[in-house]
C-alpha cells in the first residue's frame, strides 16, 4: 500500500560534504516501508518551480519516523536543505520493489558516497530478521570525508573502509575490498552507488557465483508507474519487449543479472 | 441544493467535467491508492498503438522552469495487449474510459478503430494526431489540416463510438486544423498536447533528452493553452476539451470559462497522484458556492 | 590568459555575445545606475513605428508560472521623436544600439529603414515581423514564408547596415520562414519573440489582460525557444542570436551550444536590472574556467 | 539615485488582519528614499515562480531602515510573510515620484485600509521639514480592525476616524470626514486607497479649490519605466500623446486633475 501523507520535519542536518540527514514524521509510510524502497518528496511549497517531486531512497524507517539522507546537487535538494523542524512536507510512498532478504552465509552490503543511503535500513532489517547471520559492510569514496554515516552503520555490522586517496581503510576501490571478502566464501551482495562502482561489483559477483542485487537510479517525474519516464536500457538485451526497465516500478532495487548480462 | 456537474460530449454524459490526461495517468490502476476511479468524468489511458512499441531511449524525461519535457516515445503495450490485460482491471475497477489511440499511417489508424470498435467498456476515442515526441507519424498529421481531417474522417467511419481528435499547438492556426476535423465529424476536440521543446545541459554540453527534442507539459504553457482553447471554442460548434497545465480548480474552472466543456489533468498528477478526485469534489463545491446549478453555466463565460 | 568574447554578425564585431531585448531595456537610459551600457554586445530598443503609438489599454502585463503575459500594443514614440530625442542619449552613453522596427505595410518597412539609413550611431536594424500583440501588422507578415521575405526584402534594400529579422514562435514550421528570411537577404535572425497566450481570472471571470490575448516570455518559453534557435541554426548559414528565457549564465552557454552566435536577455532586466552586465562578466570567466580562447568555440558545440 | 540592494530583514510581523509589516535595514536605498516612492521587492528566492518583484510603498525610511506594510493578496505578499528575522531580501528602489510637499494651511492626509502605507512617511516628513503647519490624518475602512498602524500615525499629527460599519470613529466614509475639513477652510490633500475612495476625495478637492495628490497603483513588471506595463488611462484626455501615464515613473503620486478630470 502507498500513502500521501504530510509528515511533520523532526530534524534536519548536515553529516557531511553538502550531505544532509532529515527525520520525518509519517507513522503510515515509515511503517510500510521496506529496505531499498523510496519516496518522492515535494520540494518548495506554493511554487511550480521546482514543480516536480525528488526521488529519495529511505535511510531508515523505524517508531513511525521516516530518515532520508541527501546530498545537495541542485535547486531541489538545497531547497531541501532549507527545512525546518516543525515544518510540513508532503510524502509520496513507499514506492518501488526493495532489497529480497534471505538467509545467506555472509551478506555483503557494498555502498559508496551517498549510495550508502538505503543500506542502513537494509543492515538493520537483515540484522533484526536473520540475527546471527554474518553480514558486512563495504563503503567507499574519494575520502574519508566522502564515507558517510558510519557510527550508524557499525552498530549493525563490521565495517570494511576504503578511499581513492587512502585517508581512510584501504588505499582502493571499494571492489578490491569485496574480492577479498567474496574469496573467503560465497556471499550475498547487496549494493548502491555510482553506477561504475555497481557494474564492478557485479561482475565479482557473476564471477564468483554471488547473489548480487543493485540500487539503480534514473530522472524521474511520477515515481509510481504512471509517466514511463525512469527508463534504464537493458544492454544485450535486443528485443523491443524486454529494451527497457523502469526503476520506478520494476526497480530500483534489481537482480543485477537482470540489468548488466 | 441540488448542482448538476455534468457535461456532454456528443451523445455521452459525464458525470462531471474531470478527466486525467493520456500517458499522464497509466492506465489508471497506480492510481487506486488515492483517486476513486470511478468518480472521475473518465480517464484517458496512454496512447495505444497497433503493435507495441519500446519506446525512446533515456533519459526520457527533464523538469523546466514550472514545467517537464518527456520524450517517452509513445512507449505502449499495443491493442492486443491493452485489450486483454487492462481493459479487464479497468472494467473492473467501473472507470469511464477514453482510449487514446496513435498510428503512423492512415490504414493504421482505420485498423486500430476497427479492433477497438466492439470491445466494451470503452466510453470513446481520443484520436492523437499531435505527438511531438516521434519523428514520423504523430506530428504530419496534426499540423496539416488535410491530413488532421482524414485521420478524423477514417476514424469516425470505423467507430461507434464518440471520436475525439487530440490537436497539436505546434501549429501557426490552430482554428484551421480544428474546423477541418469538426468538418471530418469529430465529435469533439481536445487540447493542448505538448509544445516541442527542447533542454541542454551546459556542464556536459549534452541534450538533456537522448531524442533531444521532447514535449513540454505543466503550468508553464498554460496561458498557450488556455489562448487556444479559448480560439477554438469561439470557432467551432462541437465541445473542447482543455488541457495544459491544469494544477488546481481556478485552473479549471480558466479553461471552462475559456470555453471547454471538459478539462485534463496531466502533468499535475505527477505532482499529487489525488489532484483529480480532490478537483471533483472541488468543482461540485464551487459550482455550489458560486451559485451556479449547473456546470453548464460556466462554459464560454469569460466576460469580455 | 587572453580570451576573445567577440562576436560577429555579418560585418558587425560584437565585443560580447550578450544584447538585450527589444522592449525590456527601455531605451537603455532607465538601467544606467546598474549596467554599463557600452560594456554590452548591444541593446536593442523598444520596437519603433513610423507614427508614434499609444499602445493597448491596461492591464498590460500579468505574472504567468515562471513567465509572463505583455500586451503594450507596441508603444512607442515614433520613428522621428526617436530620432531627436532618443538616439542622442543613446550615442553619449556609448551604447551600440540595434534599432527594432515594426510597421503594419511593406510600404511602414520600407520608410523606417529608409528614415534610419543615415542617422548616425546606429549599429543594426532588427525588423519586427512577429509581434503577436497586435491583430494586424505583426503577426501576418512573420507566419508567412512569402511576406516575411518580402519584408526582409525592402529592408535589406534600403539599409545600408546589418538587418537582424525577428521571427515569431507561433509557426508550424519556423526553418521555413527562417530559409525565406535567409534567402531575402538578411544578415541575421533573432528569435523567439512571445508565444501568444491568455490569462483569466477565475474570480472575475475576466481576461487578466484588456487585450486578451498577449505575449508570453520569460523562464517558461525557454525549452520551445532553446528547440527553434536549435533547428534553425541547424538549418541556415547566416547567425542566429538566440533568447527565449534566459536569466543567467547557464541560459546562455545552452543557447550558444544550441548554436546562437549571441543572445538577447528579456524578461529577466525586470527581474535584476544589472544581469546583462553581470552576464558579459560571468561570460567572460566562463571562458577562461573552460579552457576556451573564444566564444565562436561555443556557437553549435552541442553534442549529440 | 537607485540601487540594487540586498537587504537585511530585522522584523517582519503582522499588525492587522492580513496586514503585515516588514522591517529592513538596506542604508543605501532608505537614504535616498522620499515619502510616496516605492521599491520592487525580490519575493521567494531560487525560484522563477513567482517570476517578478513585487510593488510597496515606502511606509517609513529612517536611519538606515526601510520599513514596508503589505497585505497578504496572493502567492507573493504570502511568501512575504515567510520572511524572518536575518534573512536577505533583494529590493530595488526608492521608485517613482512622490509626494509633492509644500508649506500650507492645512495639511490633509486621506487613507484607505492599506494605503495608509505611503502616508506615515509622509506624515513624519511634513512634521520635520515644516513644524508647526496644521496636519491632520484622515483614516477609513470597513470596520475598526482596517484601521491600521493608528499609534505611529497619532504621534504625527491627529486622526480624525470613520468606518463604514461604525465600530470606530464616525459611521460614515472617511470623504465626509475629508468634507468637515475642508469646510473650515483650504487644505492640501495627499491621498492613497481604494480608487473609488481617491476619486471621492479628488471630487471634494477640486469642488474645494484645494490641491490634491492621489497615489496610483498597477500591476508592474519592471518598476522603473522598462517595460511600459504599468499604464493607467486618462479618462477624457483623448489625445492618442496623453492618454495614458505609466505610475511606475510618471507617479505613482499624480496631481488629481493629471488623472481624473
Ligand atoms: C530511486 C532513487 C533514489 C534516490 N535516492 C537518493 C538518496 O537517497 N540520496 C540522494 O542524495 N539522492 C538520491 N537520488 C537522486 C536524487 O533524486 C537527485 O539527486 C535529486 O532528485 C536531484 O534533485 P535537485 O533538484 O537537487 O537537482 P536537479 O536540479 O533536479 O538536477 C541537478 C543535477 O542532478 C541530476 N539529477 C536530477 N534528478 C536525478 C535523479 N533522479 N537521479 C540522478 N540524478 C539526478 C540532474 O541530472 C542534474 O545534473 C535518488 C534517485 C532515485 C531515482
Ligand atoms: C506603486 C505601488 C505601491 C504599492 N504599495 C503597496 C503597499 O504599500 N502595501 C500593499 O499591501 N500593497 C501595495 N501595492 C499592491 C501590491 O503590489 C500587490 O498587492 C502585490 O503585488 C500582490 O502580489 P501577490 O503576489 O501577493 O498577489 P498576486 O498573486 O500577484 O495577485 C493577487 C491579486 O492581487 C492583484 N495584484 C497583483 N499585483 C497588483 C498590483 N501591482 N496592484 C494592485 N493589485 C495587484 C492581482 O490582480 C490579483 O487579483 C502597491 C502596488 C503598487 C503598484
Ligand atoms: C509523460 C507524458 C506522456 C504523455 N503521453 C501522451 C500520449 O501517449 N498521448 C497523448 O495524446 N498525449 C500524451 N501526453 C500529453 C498530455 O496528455 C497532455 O496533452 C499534455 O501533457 C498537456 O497537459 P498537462 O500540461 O496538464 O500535462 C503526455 C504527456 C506527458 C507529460
Ligand atoms: C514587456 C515586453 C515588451 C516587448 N516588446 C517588444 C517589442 O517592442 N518588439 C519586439 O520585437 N519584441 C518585444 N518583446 C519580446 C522580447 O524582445 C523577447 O523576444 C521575448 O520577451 C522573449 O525573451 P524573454 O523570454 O527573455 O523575455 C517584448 C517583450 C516583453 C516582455
Ligand atoms: S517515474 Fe514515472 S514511470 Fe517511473
Ligand atoms: S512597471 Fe515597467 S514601465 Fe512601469
Amino acid at each position: 500500500m502507498q500513502y500521501l501523507e504530510d509528515g511533520q520535519i523532526l530534524a534536519n542536518q548536515t553529516v557531511g560534504p553538502d550531505t544532509w540527514r532529515l527525520e520525518i514524521r509519517s507513522p503510515r509510510l515509515a511503517g510500510a516501508a521496506q529496505p531499498g524502497q523510496f519516496v518522492m518528496i515535494a520540494v518548495g511549497e506554493a511554487t511550480t518551480d521546482p514543480l516536480l517531486r525528488r526521488p529519495l531512497s529511505i535511510h531508515q524507517a523505524a517508531d513511525g519516523v521516516l530518515t532520508l539522507l541527501y546530498r545537495i546537487v541542485g535547486k531541489g535538494t538545497r531547497l531541501m536543505s532549507r527545512l525546518v523542524q516543525g515544518q510540513e512536507v508532503s510524502l509520496l510512498g513507499p514506492l518501488g520493489k526493495g532489497f529480497k532478504i534471505h538467509s545467506s552465509a555472509h551478506h555483503c552490503l557494498v555502498g559508496g558516497g551517498v549510495g550508502v543511503a538505503p543500506l542502513l535500513f537494509l543492515a538493520s532489517a537483515i540484522k533484526a530478521r536473520l540475527p546471527g547471520e554474518k553480514m558486512s559492510i563495504l563503503l567507499g569514496g574519494r575520502n574519508s570525508r566522502e564515507l558517510l554515516v558510519m557510527e550508524d552503520l557499525r552498530e549493525r555490522a563490521p565495517l570494511l573502509l576504503a578511499t581513492d586517496d587512502g585517508s581512510l581503510g584501504l588505499h582502493g576501490l571499494v571492489t578490491d575490498l569485496l574480492a577479498l571478502e567474496i574469496k573467503e566464501g560465497p556471499a550475498t551482495i547487496y549494493t548502491c552507488g555510482p553506477t561504475p562502482m555497481m557494474q564492478g561489483v557485479a561482475r565479482l559477483a557473476r564471477d564468483h557465483a554471488c547473489s548480487c542485487q543493485v540500487s539503480l537510479e534514473a530522472v524521474m517525474a511520477c515515481g509510481m508507474g504512471a509517466c514511463l519516464g525512469c527508463t534504464v536500457q537493458r544492454p544485450g538485451f535486443a528485443e523491443d519487449e524486454q529494451k527497457y526497465v523502469h526503476v520506478c516500478k520494476d526497480g530500483p532495487v534489481f537482480a543485477a543479472e537482470e540489468i548488466w548480462l | 441544493m441540488a448542482v448538476d456537474t455534468s457535461v456532454k460530449i456528443g451523445s455521452w454524459q459525464l458525470a462531471n467535467p474531470i478527466m486525467t490526461a493520456s500517458g499522464t495517468f497509466g492506465y489508471g490502476e497506480e492510481f487506486t491508492p488515492f483517486v476513486d476511479l470511478s468518480s472521475l468524468g473518465a480517464i484517458v489511458v496512454k496512447g495505444i498503438s497497433l503493435r507495441p512499441r519500446p519506446g525512446n531511449p533515456p533519459p526520457r524525461v527533464v523538469e523546466t522552469a514550472s514545467g517537464m519535457l518527456n520524450a517517452i516515445g509513445l512507449q505502449n503495450v499495443g491493442v492486443e495487449r491493452f485489450i486483454a490485460e487492462k481493459m479487464p482491471m479497468i472494467r473492473q475497477l467501473g472507470a469511464h474510459v477514453v482510449v487514446n489511440i496513435l498510428g503512423d499511417s492512415l490504414e493504421e489508424y482505420r485498423e486500430l478503430a476497427a479492433r477497438l470498435a466492439d470491445v466494451e467498456g470503452i466510453a470513446a476515442l481520443e484520436v492523437n494526431i499531435s505527438c511531438p515526441n516521434v519523428k514520423k507519424g504523430g506530428v504530419a498529421f496534426g499540423t496539416d489540416p488535410l491530413m488532421a481531417a482524414r485521420v478524423a474522417g477514417v476514424v469516425v467511419k470505423e467507430s461507434s463510438r464518440p471520436v475525439i481528435v487530440k490537436l497539436s499547438p505546434n501549429v501557426t492556426d490552430i482554428v484551421l486544423i480544428a474546423r477541418a476535423v469538426e468538418e471530418a465529424g469529430a465529435t469533439a476536440l481536445s487540447l493542448i498536447n505538448t509544445l516541442m521543446g527542447m533542454a541542454i545541459d551546459s556542464r556536459t554540453g549534452r541534450p538533456k533528452l537522448a531524442n533531444i527534442i521532447g514535449g513540454l507539459s505543466g503550468p508553464a504553457i498554460k496561458p498557450v493553452a488556455l489562448r487556444m482553447v479559448y480560439q477554438v471554442a469561439s470557432a467551432v460548434k462541437i465541445p473542447v476539451i482543455g488541457m495544459g497545465g491544469i494544477t488546481n480548480l481556478e485552473d479549471v474552472i480558466e479553461f471552462m470559462m475559456a470555453g471547454a466543456t471538459a478539462v485534463q489533468i496531466g502533468t499535475a498528477n505527477f505532482i499529487n497522484p489525488a489532484v483529480s478526485g480532490e478537483l471533483v469534489k472541488g468543482f461540485r463545491d464551487y459550482l455550489l458556492e458560486s451559485g451556479r446549478t449547473s456546470a453548464s453555466e460556466l462554459i464560454g463565460s469569460v466576460r469580455l
